[in-house]
Protein backbone atom coordinates (compact mmCIF):
# COMPACT_ATOMS: atom_id res chain seq x y z
CA UNK A 1 0.00 0.00 0.00
CA UNK A 2 1.90 3.23 -1.49
CA UNK A 3 0.74 6.28 0.68
CA UNK A 4 2.55 9.22 0.20
CA UNK A 5 2.02 13.16 0.24
CA UNK A 6 4.74 14.73 -2.48
CA UNK A 7 5.80 18.16 -3.44
CA UNK A 8 6.52 17.30 -6.83
CA UNK A 9 4.44 15.98 -9.81
CA UNK A 10 2.67 12.99 -9.58
CA UNK A 11 3.93 10.23 -11.85
CA UNK A 12 0.43 8.23 -12.79
CA UNK A 13 1.98 5.71 -14.76
CA UNK A 14 4.59 4.82 -12.99
CA UNK A 15 2.00 4.13 -10.06
CA UNK A 16 -0.52 2.34 -12.37
CA UNK A 17 2.35 0.46 -13.27
CA UNK A 18 3.52 -0.60 -10.27
CA UNK A 19 0.70 -1.67 -8.52
CA UNK A 20 -1.17 -4.15 -10.64
CA UNK A 21 -0.46 -8.10 -10.49
CA UNK A 22 -1.09 -11.19 -12.08
CA UNK A 23 -4.16 -11.90 -9.47
CA UNK A 24 -5.66 -8.16 -10.91
CA UNK A 25 -8.36 -8.20 -13.36
CA UNK A 26 -9.18 -4.50 -12.55
CA UNK A 27 -8.11 -1.14 -11.65
CA UNK A 28 -9.77 2.02 -11.07
CA UNK A 29 -7.74 5.24 -11.32
CA UNK A 30 -8.99 8.53 -9.62
CA UNK A 31 -6.77 11.59 -10.96
CA UNK A 32 -8.31 14.56 -8.76
CA UNK A 33 -6.96 17.84 -11.34
CA UNK A 34 -6.49 21.60 -10.92
CA UNK A 35 -9.55 23.23 -12.90
CA UNK A 36 -8.98 26.37 -14.58
CA UNK A 37 -12.09 27.86 -12.88
CA UNK A 38 -13.66 27.74 -9.57
CA UNK A 39 -17.33 29.05 -9.73
CA UNK A 40 -16.24 30.85 -12.87
CA UNK A 41 -13.70 32.67 -11.56
CA UNK A 42 -10.41 31.64 -13.39
CA UNK A 43 -8.13 30.09 -10.99
CA UNK A 44 -4.31 30.48 -11.75
CA UNK A 45 -2.39 28.00 -9.00
CA UNK A 46 -3.41 26.48 -6.28
CA UNK A 47 -1.57 26.42 -3.09
CA UNK A 48 -2.43 22.78 -0.32
CA UNK A 49 -1.08 22.51 2.54
CA UNK A 50 -1.59 19.62 4.83
CA UNK A 51 -1.38 18.70 8.91
CA UNK A 52 1.25 16.14 7.18
CA UNK A 53 1.68 13.20 9.93
CA UNK A 54 -2.00 13.35 10.86
CA UNK A 55 -3.02 13.21 6.99
CA UNK A 56 -0.47 10.65 6.10
CA UNK A 57 -1.61 8.50 9.28
CA UNK A 58 -5.51 9.05 7.86
CA UNK A 59 -4.42 8.27 4.55
CA UNK A 60 -2.99 4.88 5.70
CA UNK A 61 -5.89 3.84 7.38
CA UNK A 62 -8.26 4.99 4.41
CA UNK A 63 -6.08 2.54 2.26
CA UNK A 64 -6.42 0.00 4.80
CA UNK A 65 -10.01 -0.05 5.59
CA UNK A 66 -11.14 -0.16 1.93
CA UNK A 67 -8.69 -2.73 1.66
CA UNK A 68 -11.16 -4.43 3.98
CA UNK A 69 -13.99 -3.12 3.75
CA UNK A 70 -14.34 -3.86 -0.40
CA UNK A 71 -11.82 -6.83 -0.65
CA UNK A 72 -9.52 -5.13 -3.09
CA UNK A 73 -5.95 -6.44 -3.34
CA UNK A 74 -4.09 -2.80 -3.00
CA UNK A 75 -4.45 1.15 -2.79
CA UNK A 76 -2.25 3.52 -3.74
CA UNK A 77 -3.06 7.24 -2.56
CA UNK A 78 -0.88 10.36 -3.45
CA UNK A 79 -1.32 13.76 -2.70
CA UNK A 80 0.18 16.53 -3.88
CA UNK A 81 1.47 19.37 -1.76
CA UNK A 82 2.65 22.77 -2.38
CA UNK A 83 1.48 24.90 -5.83
CA UNK A 84 0.00 23.13 -8.45
CA UNK A 85 -0.74 24.71 -11.79
CA UNK A 86 -3.90 24.48 -13.71
CA UNK A 87 -4.26 20.90 -15.25
CA UNK A 88 -1.97 19.25 -12.22
CA UNK A 89 -2.64 15.98 -10.59
CA UNK A 90 -3.24 17.11 -6.79
CA UNK A 91 -4.66 13.74 -5.67
CA UNK A 92 -4.19 10.02 -7.59
CA UNK A 93 -6.05 6.91 -6.17
CA UNK A 94 -5.04 3.49 -8.12
CA UNK A 95 -7.36 0.66 -6.64
CA UNK A 96 -6.62 -3.26 -7.81
CA UNK A 97 -9.09 -5.45 -7.50
CA UNK A 98 -9.69 -8.88 -9.21
CA UNK A 99 -13.06 -7.68 -9.89
CA UNK A 100 -14.34 -4.52 -11.04
CA UNK A 101 -17.31 -3.34 -9.00
CA UNK A 102 -15.00 -3.63 -5.61
CA UNK A 103 -12.45 -1.62 -7.72
CA UNK A 104 -15.05 1.16 -8.66
CA UNK A 105 -16.61 1.29 -5.19
CA UNK A 106 -13.32 1.43 -2.72
CA UNK A 107 -11.38 4.10 -5.55
CA UNK A 108 -15.14 6.25 -4.92
CA UNK A 109 -15.34 5.65 -1.13
CA UNK A 110 -11.47 6.35 -0.89
CA UNK A 111 -11.87 9.67 -2.80
CA UNK A 112 -14.85 10.94 -1.23
CA UNK A 113 -14.07 10.10 2.50
CA UNK A 114 -10.44 11.46 1.96
CA UNK A 115 -12.16 14.73 0.74
CA UNK A 116 -14.38 14.65 4.19
CA UNK A 117 -11.34 14.10 6.73
CA UNK A 118 -7.82 13.99 5.63
CA UNK A 119 -6.64 17.43 7.05
CA UNK A 120 -5.37 18.75 3.72
CA UNK A 121 -6.11 22.76 2.69
CA UNK A 122 -6.51 24.31 -0.43
CA UNK A 123 -5.98 27.73 -1.29
CA UNK A 124 -7.17 29.11 -4.37
CA UNK A 125 -5.30 31.73 -6.17
CA UNK A 126 -7.37 34.00 -8.65
CA UNK A 127 -6.63 36.82 -10.65
CA UNK A 128 -7.96 39.26 -8.21
CA UNK A 129 -6.70 37.50 -5.17
CA UNK A 130 -6.62 34.51 -3.00
CA UNK A 131 -8.92 32.69 -0.91
CA UNK A 132 -9.34 29.40 1.33
CA UNK A 133 -11.76 27.13 -0.03
CA UNK A 134 -14.75 26.54 2.33
CA UNK A 135 -13.88 23.09 2.22
CA UNK A 136 -16.34 20.38 3.24
CA UNK A 137 -18.07 19.87 6.74
CA UNK A 138 -17.06 17.19 8.75
CA UNK A 139 -19.05 14.24 9.07
CA UNK A 140 -20.76 13.95 12.49
CA UNK A 141 -18.49 10.99 13.34
CA UNK A 142 -15.54 13.38 13.90
CA UNK A 143 -17.22 15.84 16.64
CA UNK A 144 -16.88 19.72 15.91
CA UNK A 145 -15.63 21.51 18.59
CA UNK A 146 -18.85 23.91 18.51
CA UNK A 147 -21.36 21.15 18.95
CA UNK B 1 1.13 20.80 32.50
CA UNK B 2 1.37 22.15 28.98
CA UNK B 3 -0.17 21.44 25.18
CA UNK B 4 1.11 22.16 21.94
CA UNK B 5 -1.60 24.11 20.20
CA UNK B 6 -1.41 23.99 16.64
CA UNK B 7 -3.89 25.48 13.50
CA UNK B 8 -4.07 25.37 9.91
CA UNK B 9 -5.14 26.29 6.94
CA UNK B 10 -7.68 29.55 7.42
CA UNK B 11 -7.65 29.37 10.92
CA UNK B 12 -3.40 29.72 10.78
CA UNK B 13 -3.70 32.56 8.85
CA UNK B 14 -5.98 34.44 11.27
CA UNK B 15 -4.62 33.57 14.61
CA UNK B 16 -1.30 32.68 13.98
CA UNK B 17 0.03 33.76 17.40
CA UNK B 18 -2.65 31.61 19.27
CA UNK B 19 -0.64 28.74 17.96
CA UNK B 20 2.28 26.84 20.45
CA UNK B 21 2.57 25.92 24.06
CA UNK B 22 0.15 26.70 26.23
CA UNK B 23 -0.63 25.89 30.45
CA UNK B 24 -3.67 24.15 31.33
CA UNK B 25 -5.33 22.75 34.79
CA UNK B 26 -4.96 19.16 35.02
CA UNK B 27 -7.94 17.78 34.12
CA UNK B 28 -9.14 20.04 31.29
CA UNK B 29 -10.37 18.76 27.88
CA UNK B 30 -10.55 20.09 24.70
CA UNK B 31 -13.52 21.98 25.63
CA UNK B 32 -12.25 24.15 28.15
CA UNK B 33 -8.69 24.86 25.98
CA UNK B 34 -11.40 25.99 23.23
CA UNK B 35 -12.77 28.16 25.60
CA UNK B 36 -10.27 29.80 26.98
CA UNK B 37 -8.92 30.09 23.45
CA UNK B 38 -12.56 32.13 22.46
CA UNK B 39 -11.80 33.89 25.47
CA UNK B 40 -8.80 35.30 24.22
CA UNK B 41 -10.32 36.72 21.46
CA UNK B 42 -8.06 35.50 18.62
CA UNK B 43 -10.32 32.45 17.00
CA UNK B 44 -13.10 33.93 15.30
CA UNK B 45 -16.21 31.77 16.73
CA UNK B 46 -17.74 31.04 13.61
CA UNK B 47 -14.44 29.11 12.63
CA UNK B 48 -14.00 27.28 15.28
CA UNK B 49 -17.24 25.81 15.35
CA UNK B 50 -16.78 24.55 12.15
CA UNK B 51 -13.70 23.14 12.78
CA UNK B 52 -12.96 19.70 14.35
CA UNK B 53 -10.05 18.87 16.69
CA UNK B 54 -7.15 16.32 16.97
CA UNK B 55 -5.01 15.11 20.06
CA UNK B 56 -2.13 14.00 18.50
CA UNK B 57 -2.75 13.62 14.80
CA UNK B 58 -5.99 11.51 15.96
CA UNK B 59 -9.67 13.34 15.57
CA UNK B 60 -11.22 13.47 19.89
CA UNK B 61 -14.08 14.83 21.06
CA UNK B 62 -14.97 17.90 23.22
CA UNK B 63 -15.20 16.02 26.44
CA UNK B 64 -11.18 14.63 25.50
CA UNK B 65 -9.08 15.51 29.00
CA UNK B 66 -5.85 16.38 27.65
CA UNK B 67 -2.55 15.31 29.32
CA UNK B 68 0.73 17.01 29.68
CA UNK B 69 2.77 17.42 26.40
CA UNK B 70 -0.51 16.31 23.78
CA UNK B 71 -0.59 18.29 20.81
CA UNK B 72 -3.91 20.14 19.86
CA UNK B 73 -4.42 20.46 16.37
CA UNK B 74 -7.34 23.08 15.43
CA UNK B 75 -8.80 21.67 12.02
CA UNK B 76 -11.16 24.02 9.93
CA UNK B 77 -13.35 21.72 7.14
CA UNK B 78 -10.58 20.11 4.99
CA UNK B 79 -10.35 20.64 1.23
CA UNK B 80 -7.81 18.48 0.13
CA UNK B 81 -8.25 15.79 -2.47
CA UNK B 82 -8.86 18.19 -5.91
CA UNK B 83 -11.75 20.60 -7.41
CA UNK B 84 -14.33 18.13 -8.70
CA UNK B 85 -16.67 18.39 -5.96
CA UNK C 1 -13.74 11.21 -28.30
CA UNK C 2 -11.09 8.59 -28.95
CA UNK C 3 -12.46 5.46 -29.52
CA UNK C 4 -9.92 2.49 -30.90
CA UNK C 5 -9.28 -0.97 -31.31
CA UNK C 6 -5.40 -1.74 -31.28
CA UNK C 7 -3.38 -4.76 -31.80
CA UNK C 8 -0.39 -3.22 -29.63
CA UNK C 9 -0.09 -2.53 -26.24
CA UNK C 10 -2.34 0.09 -24.90
CA UNK C 11 -0.58 3.51 -23.52
CA UNK C 12 -2.76 4.25 -20.53
CA UNK C 13 -0.34 7.19 -19.58
CA UNK C 14 -0.34 8.94 -23.17
CA UNK C 15 -4.27 8.75 -22.87
CA UNK C 16 -4.69 9.71 -19.27
CA UNK C 17 -2.43 12.88 -20.60
CA UNK C 18 -3.99 13.26 -23.94
CA UNK C 19 -7.90 13.72 -22.58
CA UNK C 20 -7.31 16.37 -19.65
CA UNK C 21 -7.94 19.61 -20.71
CA UNK C 22 -8.31 23.04 -17.81
CA UNK C 23 -12.19 22.38 -17.09
CA UNK C 24 -12.01 18.90 -16.00
CA UNK C 25 -11.39 18.46 -12.37
CA UNK C 26 -11.88 14.60 -12.37
CA UNK C 27 -10.76 11.91 -14.36
CA UNK C 28 -11.53 8.08 -13.74
CA UNK C 29 -9.57 5.15 -15.63
CA UNK C 30 -10.84 1.70 -15.91
CA UNK C 31 -8.06 -0.87 -16.70
CA UNK C 32 -9.37 -4.17 -17.74
CA UNK C 33 -6.08 -6.69 -17.40
CA UNK C 34 -5.58 -10.07 -18.39
CA UNK C 35 -5.58 -11.91 -14.76
CA UNK C 36 -3.33 -15.19 -14.22
CA UNK C 37 -6.24 -17.42 -13.67
CA UNK C 38 -9.85 -17.83 -14.14
CA UNK C 39 -11.35 -19.63 -11.48
CA UNK C 40 -8.63 -21.32 -10.00
CA UNK C 41 -7.01 -22.64 -13.79
CA UNK C 42 -4.30 -20.42 -14.73
CA UNK C 43 -4.06 -18.94 -17.65
CA UNK C 44 -0.92 -18.39 -20.31
CA UNK C 45 -2.63 -16.02 -22.35
CA UNK C 46 -5.63 -14.24 -24.15
CA UNK C 47 -6.57 -13.93 -27.99
CA UNK C 48 -9.08 -11.61 -28.48
CA UNK C 49 -11.09 -11.02 -31.85
CA UNK C 50 -14.18 -8.83 -32.66
CA UNK C 51 -16.28 -7.92 -35.00
CA UNK C 52 -14.51 -5.00 -35.66
CA UNK C 53 -16.92 -2.48 -37.68
CA UNK C 54 -19.61 -3.95 -35.70
CA UNK C 55 -17.84 -3.17 -31.97
CA UNK C 56 -15.94 0.34 -33.30
CA UNK C 57 -19.36 1.56 -34.07
CA UNK C 58 -20.85 0.10 -30.67
CA UNK C 59 -18.07 1.60 -28.69
CA UNK C 60 -18.09 5.17 -30.19
CA UNK C 61 -22.45 4.82 -29.67
CA UNK C 62 -21.33 4.20 -25.99
CA UNK C 63 -18.79 7.03 -25.59
CA UNK C 64 -21.33 9.51 -27.33
CA UNK C 65 -24.12 7.72 -25.21
CA UNK C 66 -21.78 8.52 -22.00
CA UNK C 67 -21.13 11.54 -22.97
CA UNK C 68 -25.12 12.60 -22.58
CA UNK C 69 -26.31 10.52 -20.22
CA UNK C 70 -23.88 11.36 -17.41
CA UNK C 71 -22.76 14.87 -18.65
CA UNK C 72 -19.14 14.64 -18.83
CA UNK C 73 -16.95 16.40 -20.72
CA UNK C 74 -15.09 13.41 -22.69
CA UNK C 75 -14.79 9.70 -22.81
CA UNK C 76 -11.94 7.52 -24.78
CA UNK C 77 -12.46 4.01 -24.69
CA UNK C 78 -9.48 1.50 -26.52
CA UNK C 79 -9.80 -2.53 -26.89
CA UNK C 80 -6.85 -4.50 -27.69
CA UNK C 81 -7.26 -7.21 -29.69
CA UNK C 82 -4.99 -10.57 -30.98
CA UNK C 83 -2.92 -12.27 -28.24
CA UNK C 84 -2.45 -10.38 -24.10
CA UNK C 85 0.08 -11.98 -21.77
CA UNK C 86 -0.61 -12.20 -18.19
CA UNK C 87 -1.02 -8.38 -16.77
CA UNK C 88 -1.30 -6.90 -20.41
CA UNK C 89 -4.27 -4.01 -20.48
CA UNK C 90 -7.13 -5.91 -22.26
CA UNK C 91 -9.60 -2.41 -22.56
CA UNK C 92 -8.86 1.42 -20.88
CA UNK C 93 -11.83 3.62 -20.39
CA UNK C 94 -11.06 7.27 -19.53
CA UNK C 95 -13.70 9.86 -18.24
CA UNK C 96 -12.97 13.35 -18.08
CA UNK C 97 -15.32 15.17 -16.33
CA UNK C 98 -15.79 18.60 -13.91
CA UNK C 99 -17.26 16.22 -11.48
CA UNK C 100 -16.22 12.81 -10.13
CA UNK C 101 -19.64 11.40 -9.44
CA UNK C 102 -20.24 11.59 -13.28
CA UNK C 103 -17.06 10.09 -14.02
CA UNK C 104 -17.09 7.56 -11.56
CA UNK C 105 -20.95 6.62 -13.04
CA UNK C 106 -20.03 7.21 -16.33
CA UNK C 107 -16.88 4.83 -16.51
CA UNK C 108 -18.58 2.31 -14.54
CA UNK C 109 -21.39 1.88 -17.02
CA UNK C 110 -19.52 2.32 -20.45
CA UNK C 111 -17.35 -0.80 -19.01
CA UNK C 112 -20.49 -3.11 -17.79
CA UNK C 113 -22.28 -2.08 -21.13
CA UNK C 114 -19.47 -3.12 -23.41
CA UNK C 115 -18.97 -6.27 -21.54
CA UNK C 116 -22.66 -7.13 -22.37
CA UNK C 117 -22.75 -5.38 -26.33
CA UNK C 118 -19.69 -4.64 -28.32
CA UNK C 119 -19.42 -7.82 -30.35
CA UNK C 120 -15.90 -8.89 -29.00
CA UNK C 121 -15.02 -12.27 -27.68
CA UNK C 122 -11.95 -13.47 -25.74
CA UNK C 123 -10.52 -17.47 -25.93
CA UNK C 124 -8.19 -18.11 -23.09
CA UNK C 125 -5.28 -20.66 -23.46
CA UNK C 126 -4.83 -22.89 -20.17
CA UNK C 127 -1.83 -25.16 -20.01
CA UNK C 128 -4.14 -27.71 -20.93
CA UNK C 129 -6.26 -25.97 -23.91
CA UNK C 130 -8.03 -23.51 -24.99
CA UNK C 131 -11.74 -22.50 -24.48
CA UNK C 132 -14.11 -19.44 -25.38
CA UNK C 133 -14.50 -17.34 -22.54
CA UNK C 134 -18.53 -17.91 -21.91
CA UNK C 135 -19.79 -14.27 -22.40
CA UNK C 136 -22.30 -12.31 -20.68
CA UNK C 137 -25.81 -13.10 -21.39
CA UNK C 138 -27.34 -10.51 -24.31
CA UNK C 139 -29.53 -7.90 -22.55
CA UNK C 140 -32.91 -8.40 -23.20
CA UNK C 141 -33.07 -5.12 -25.72
CA UNK C 142 -30.58 -7.29 -27.95
CA UNK C 143 -33.36 -9.95 -28.84
CA UNK C 144 -32.00 -13.92 -28.58
CA UNK C 145 -32.56 -15.30 -31.66
CA UNK C 146 -34.11 -18.88 -30.05
CA UNK C 147 -36.41 -16.31 -27.87
CA UNK D 1 -31.39 -12.40 -53.24
CA UNK D 2 -28.48 -12.56 -51.22
CA UNK D 3 -27.34 -12.19 -47.84
CA UNK D 4 -23.55 -12.48 -46.53
CA UNK D 5 -23.95 -14.46 -43.38
CA UNK D 6 -20.73 -14.20 -40.63
CA UNK D 7 -20.23 -15.79 -37.48
CA UNK D 8 -17.54 -15.03 -34.70
CA UNK D 9 -15.87 -16.39 -31.95
CA UNK D 10 -16.85 -19.72 -30.61
CA UNK D 11 -19.76 -19.83 -33.31
CA UNK D 12 -16.92 -20.07 -36.11
CA UNK D 13 -14.78 -22.50 -34.73
CA UNK D 14 -17.86 -25.10 -34.96
CA UNK D 15 -19.46 -23.92 -37.89
CA UNK D 16 -17.14 -22.19 -40.03
CA UNK D 17 -18.53 -23.19 -43.59
CA UNK D 18 -21.62 -22.00 -42.79
CA UNK D 19 -19.93 -18.20 -43.51
CA UNK D 20 -20.23 -16.62 -46.64
CA UNK D 21 -23.14 -15.53 -49.36
CA UNK D 22 -26.41 -17.47 -49.17
CA UNK D 23 -29.32 -17.59 -51.47
CA UNK D 24 -32.96 -16.30 -49.68
CA UNK D 25 -36.66 -15.71 -51.31
CA UNK D 26 -37.87 -12.18 -50.93
CA UNK D 27 -39.34 -11.09 -47.85
CA UNK D 28 -37.58 -13.36 -46.03
CA UNK D 29 -36.63 -12.43 -42.00
CA UNK D 30 -33.66 -13.24 -39.61
CA UNK D 31 -36.18 -16.11 -38.34
CA UNK D 32 -36.18 -17.70 -41.59
CA UNK D 33 -32.52 -17.73 -42.39
CA UNK D 34 -31.59 -18.73 -39.05
CA UNK D 35 -34.28 -21.80 -39.32
CA UNK D 36 -32.82 -22.63 -42.20
CA UNK D 37 -29.30 -22.52 -41.04
CA UNK D 38 -30.48 -24.95 -38.33
CA UNK D 39 -32.30 -26.99 -40.56
CA UNK D 40 -28.91 -27.73 -42.46
CA UNK D 41 -27.43 -28.97 -39.25
CA UNK D 42 -23.81 -27.07 -39.02
CA UNK D 43 -25.04 -24.40 -35.97
CA UNK D 44 -25.39 -26.34 -32.63
CA UNK D 45 -28.92 -24.73 -31.64
CA UNK D 46 -27.94 -23.88 -28.25
CA UNK D 47 -25.12 -21.60 -29.18
CA UNK D 48 -27.97 -20.22 -31.62
CA UNK D 49 -30.52 -20.02 -28.92
CA UNK D 50 -27.79 -17.95 -26.77
CA UNK D 51 -26.63 -15.96 -29.77
CA UNK D 52 -27.81 -12.13 -30.77
CA UNK D 53 -27.75 -11.21 -34.57
CA UNK D 54 -27.03 -7.79 -35.98
CA UNK D 55 -27.65 -6.79 -39.68
CA UNK D 56 -25.13 -4.38 -41.38
CA UNK D 57 -23.12 -3.99 -37.89
CA UNK D 58 -26.72 -3.09 -35.72
CA UNK D 59 -28.76 -5.76 -33.23
CA UNK D 60 -31.85 -7.06 -35.28
CA UNK D 61 -34.54 -8.86 -34.22
CA UNK D 62 -35.93 -12.19 -35.17
CA UNK D 63 -38.56 -11.02 -37.49
CA UNK D 64 -36.14 -7.89 -39.32
CA UNK D 65 -36.84 -8.43 -43.18
CA UNK D 66 -33.43 -9.26 -45.05
CA UNK D 67 -32.89 -7.30 -48.23
CA UNK D 68 -30.32 -8.09 -50.83
CA UNK D 69 -26.71 -7.56 -49.65
CA UNK D 70 -27.36 -7.50 -46.48
CA UNK D 71 -24.57 -8.63 -43.97
CA UNK D 72 -25.97 -10.99 -41.45
CA UNK D 73 -23.49 -11.35 -38.18
CA UNK D 74 -24.37 -14.34 -35.66
CA UNK D 75 -23.30 -13.37 -32.50
CA UNK D 76 -22.45 -15.69 -29.73
CA UNK D 77 -22.29 -13.98 -25.84
CA UNK D 78 -19.81 -11.69 -25.95
CA UNK D 79 -16.41 -11.33 -23.77
CA UNK D 80 -14.52 -8.72 -24.44
CA UNK D 81 -13.50 -5.40 -21.85
CA UNK D 82 -10.68 -8.03 -19.53
CA UNK D 83 -11.02 -10.84 -16.49
CA UNK D 84 -13.16 -8.76 -13.80
CA UNK D 85 -16.08 -10.25 -13.71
Amino acid sequence: MRVELVRERIDSAALLREIKVGADGAVCVFDGIVRDNTRGRRTLHLDYEAYEEMALKQMRELAEEAVVKFGVRDVAIVHRLGRLMVGETSVLIVVASAHRGAAFEACRWVIDTLKKTVPIWKKEQFVDGAVWADGEKFPEEIVGVGE
Amino acid sequence: MRVRVRLFGPLRDVAAKAEGWRELREGDCVGDLLASMRGEGGLPAEMLAASAVAVNQEYAERGRVLMDGDEVAILPPVSGGGCES
